[in-house]
């Protein structure tokens, strides 16, 4: 009853040997995610929070059978550690880091073409699946077993959503953060396409924003669907040009508004809510509920 | 970050593009003796963080040193879109004979950098783009090899540049892009490039953006940012780790998390009132930030009170609270301030708001009605 | 009755306005090639030697259907003609230049892994299909129709032992000169595979030298062929540590020296000449002729 | 090119890899200076092209800077494999924990530069690869990618190095590959790549060899080319555009094409001669030329007698003869030169020999077998 990450998934983290790693290592044990390796490269050997340190990727998942990667590694290093990851054959990385140069992002996903990874991220709050455990840092109290699929840009408002539905009684099968930079691994549209063939995922929800044109691709796809979504798209009153926080929100000319994503999700049939209070209600009217 | 245009000249030169010789005056004077030195009719450009000089009467000539003076005379504390002119550029004038673009670009939807070529240069590359998209020829990096000379100089025939442009042009396109990789730029421009009487080809004006992310390995780039006097508070809340953008209304809105501000920003105006700011605090902020952050937005002397919409995952709510708490006494008396605090801590912090007789919202609808209705009642 | 060139091979030349480039084109020209363009970026649009000349190798190749490249490019410019061929869908390149720093080369040999371009070169001769025409700087007039295929990783040494073949009545069906630098894109074994193949190969005579394991290589693939090869090593006198001329004419430690090449050949079974004037003659007895 | 170890030290420290302070000193009293200046205990480190200096007592130390001069005193003029030491480093002891190896060679097997790492490291690696292979860790650099920091530190742990090493050397070796392409290096090694008591990472010694070929676009290096005491003659031929090489016997040797000139000097070998360097002049030489050519060979006092052997394709036979007849008067006298001309103008090349009285060969086995019966009969 999830996508991305299931309770059997073994889960390393690196750059867990700093503040933020650590911090949020223990809350992911906290919520049984299966944690088996840390690495930090000067660190290995060492066992911290009950989990064993290793200097490299490989080594970690040689010896502790790790299949997914949640990445803490301050903004210099963490494309290197995304690839490190990809090179060791880790399925799943989930990059939390913000702050990592555009560039060095582009060489990253241009490395990834090249490995069967799948990255979501960064600069994201990463991934929770209710019930199972979590990878990255969303506060894991507000979410409730179910069958709604979550996606959304940003981090904060996600919980703002899960929050909602939480409380109208509408559990989640799986919340994915994908991440508010120009450059990040895994758009709306294949989440979609995940939760379309989700078993257990009967509606998905999708938070946008301005910036980019990832809610356009999805609203092309969404029409083969037979899961009903039900959309939310931020900075209505953002003005053209002005970066908005995220790095990737910012409307350049006439691309990117939240009109522009309100309209071809509305013209693909999605039902879009005008503020995030109406979702709950729409989510059950789609499904009858 | 933006840097001037010669300051982006410099770094061209530094990969081997021609770019004429220029210096920067700051007076009238220093742009006299800088005509003198050159001994030569120049061209006096304004040094602001905006495109459209040209058309706002920033770039002026001089034919003698005097000349020179008094169009830098004129030039100098000009006001162009808001923005006060410093600095001028004072560059030896040019007898240019064909004006062509070529720029790399950060491309999102193909995750790298797109390199772009038109022949149709020297205006507005972006009017180029939407009236006649054809005229711009377009090819991704290949992150893997950067951008071949080959590969630049067959962009440069596609967009049917003469062959001697297509040579030297050649040359220089393949720089640039070296030049944005090694610069860790997001934009590189050379608008126009200029192919000259005497046949040689050079970069007669020039744009980059530097990635802020990657200042912390770019010390030099670091030691470039100037504060943009268009809006001086958002230059000194990137220097306090705050992100700050000013708009144009009168609540002041600090929140964490750009999507939960900006969907903070939407609610506000959905509720009536017009946002003053976009200001987000990040991840798990103590009180000493919240403080700042409050009197930060309110030295906007447009806001009229201010919203606090926080989420608490990793951010607290007793610790926003004693934030907002301290900053009573220094915030203008009588502002109103309405926080809506959810999430971890909501509990303590909404009791200490409420001790201290603070307003908070229950949601953050009910908190932006509650802050325009505060302000509509001033 | 030949390999790589043929009569109807419609090549290009870049770099064709320098001095060196001019010079050997108006001799391939002489040799009957058929030279359809040059390409030097800043001269396009001129005719030369009746040639026309173009900017780029892609225009180069729509104009005129060139599917050869001849490079005379200088050296530090080689390589990204070397990438232009390849990208430009040219089949076949052989690139003469001399003095190609390595890591350009490294850097084109990649790309050559990712483009379906044979490269024969560089600091080659090239190659001549006598009776057909040359692609390169071999003298014409040495050679003779025949149907002895010729490699070698040198150039003058190439033209005394051609000599020699056709004195004794030998002609050649192509005679292909390999490159003598460290990085060169087809050794000796993938020509051997190619005159395996070509019926009007009947013998295959290659001229090895110290440095590397090119002759090794191919001494393992030889016993694989049909048709007898007869062998040649030069630099038998040659020092350890000691570039010949040739920047891959070098014995770093024990290996790539002309005992161990000619070990090598001879356990394949391959007659081995002790000097090239006994060539004509082994060559002559393993056709029976 | 070879380059000294103070100056790969340079290229290292431009790539930010850490290498100990020190400066180079041509005398004594220089030692001594900068060992005062340094205020430690130092190491003097002669500054030859060869390697094994220390066994040869290369390297001193000083404890004082007195000790320093005295030590500096004895290796300065040392004769090391037939190379004057003319040139110390001096740099402060260094207190090393353990010594590794790190390395960037070009390899042509792979076409591409192999990256070598060893926790065997201090000494010489070819003699741990020839006698235990399996400690040295091997990986071709992806010329796409270049080496990846997370690569970089991958071999090191797979070599079998602690974690502190696999971190700050992993650093060091990222950065060692970058400096081998920025360099156009043919090889760039650490040895040792040492492990402080203090838990530092750094390069104590150092061996860059640059690419020939890439010198025209390395200008800075260029300028450090120094002729090898050893081989003053292959120094000078290298500036004067012949490729030279000098061997043992007394048979100068001269023809185009290096397969040529190979297989000249195993055919002379072959007649009982002994070849006394290799010199190939090229292709399409002229008189000029083909003269200085003999000159340089015979400035060589082993060389008894010169086999000139050109098979002319662009190479003219009458140039050559040309050549050889200017160089007459010039030469000891009664030193036997014999030519032999193939190809194009071999007729006129052998006709002006002829009318001169010069010794030709109809070909390389019969000049070959002249060249050796007239020096035996000096």
């Amino acid at each position: 009853m999830s996508i991305l990450y299931h309770s059997s998934t073994k889960v390393l983290v690196t750059g867990m040997t700093g503040r933020e790693g650590l911090f949020h290592t223990k809350n992911m044990i906290a919520a049984n995610t299966n944690i088996v390796a840390g690495v930090t490269p000067g660190k290995g050997g060492q066992t911290i929070e009950g989990v064993p340190v290793f200097d490299t990727v490989r080594e970690a998942v040689a010896k502790t059978a790790a299949n997914a990667a949640v990445i803490f590694v301050p903004p210099l290093g963490a494309a290197d550690s995304i690839m490190e990851c990809a090179e060791a054959g880790v399925p799943l990385v989930v990059c939390i880091t913000e702050g990592i140069p555009v560039n060095d992002m582009a060489r990253a996903a241009a490395f990834l073409k090249e490995h069967p990874t799948t990255l979501i991220g960064p600069n994201c709050p990463g991934l929770a699946t209710p019930g199972q455990g979590k990878m990255g840092i969303m506060p894991y109290h507000i979410f409730k077993e179910g069958d709604i699929g979550f996606i959304s840009r940003s981090g904060t408002l996600t919980y703002e959503v899960v929050a909602l539905l939480t409380a109208a009684g509408l559990g989640q099968s799986t919340c994915v953060g994908i991440g508010g930079d120009p450059i990040i691994g895994t758009t709306f549209k294949p989440c979609l396409e995940m939760f379309e063939k989700d078993p257990h995922t009967a509606a998905v929800v999708m938070c946008g924003e301005i910036g980019g044109s990832d809610e356009e691709d999805a609203a092309a796809y969404i029409p083969t669907m037979t899961k009903p979504v039900i959309a939310f798209v931020s900075g209505r009153t953002a003005p053209p040009g002005k970066r908005m926080g995220h790095a990737g929100a910012i409307i350049s000319g006439n691309t990117g508004t939240a009109a522009g994503k309100v309209a071809a999700l509305q013209a693909a049939g999605v039902p879009v809510a005008e503020t995030i209070f109406e979702i709950p209600d729409m989510v059950k009217k789609a499904l009858n509920r | 970050m933006k840097i001037h245009e010669y300051q982006a000249k410099e770094i061209l030169r530094r990969f081997g593009i021609p770019v004429q010789p220029g210096k920067v005056a700051a007076t009238p004077e220093e742009a006299e003796a800088i005509a003198r030195e050159f001994n030569a009719p120049v061209v006096i450009k304004a040094q602001v963080y905006v495109g459209g000089r040209g058309k706002a009467g920033g770039i002026q000539f001089g034919d003698t040193p005097e000349q020179a003076r008094d169009a830098a005379k004129r030039v100098l504390g000009m006001d162009i879109k808001g923005l006060t002119v410093n600095k001028v550029l004072v560059t030896p004038k040019l007898i240019i004979k064909e004006e062509y673009y070529v720029g790399v670009i950060m491309d999102r939807a193909t995750q790298a950098p797109v390199i772009m070529v038109s022949a149709a240069g020297g205006i507005d590359i972006e009017e180029v783009a939407a009236t006649s998209p054809e005229k711009i020829i377009k090819r991704p990096m290949d992150m893997r090899w950067g951008l071949l000379p080959e590969q630049a100089r067959q962009m440069l025939a596609d967009a049917g540049m003469p062959s001697v442009v297509v040579a030297k042009g050649g040359a220089i396109l393949t720089a640039l892009a070296k030049a944005f990789l090694a610069a860790d730029a997001s934009l590189a421009e050379i608008n126009p490039l200029a192919l000259m009487e005497d046949g040689s080809v050079m970069a007669a004006d020039a744009k980059i953006l530097i990635d802020d992310n990657a200042l912390p390995r770019q010390p030099e780039f670091a030691t470039w940012a100037e504060p943009e006097e268009a809006n001086p508070l958002e230059f000194e809340a990137k220097a306090e780790g705050l992100t700050y953008v000013k708009l144009d209304g009168d609540v002041g809105i600090i929140g964490n998390g750009a999507g939960l501000v900006m969907t903070t920003l939407d609610m506000v105006a959905r509720s009536g009132g017009k946002p003053a700011n976009f200001l987000d605090i990040g991840g798990g902020a103590k009180a000493e930030v919240m403080k700042k952050a409050l009197l930060f937005v309110a030295r906007d002397p447009q806001v009229k009170g201010i919203l606090v919409n926080i989420f608490g995952g990793i951010t607290r709510g007793e610790e926003v609270a004693k934030g907002i708490i301290m900053a009573q006494g220094e915030l203008p008396p009588g502002m109103p301030i309405v926080a809506r605090l959810s999430g971890t801590g909501e509990v303590e912090g909404r009791a200490l708001l409420a001790n201290a007789g603070l307003m908070w919202g229950t949601d953050m609808r009910d908190a932006s009605q509650k802050i325009v209705a505060a302000i509509s009642n001033l």
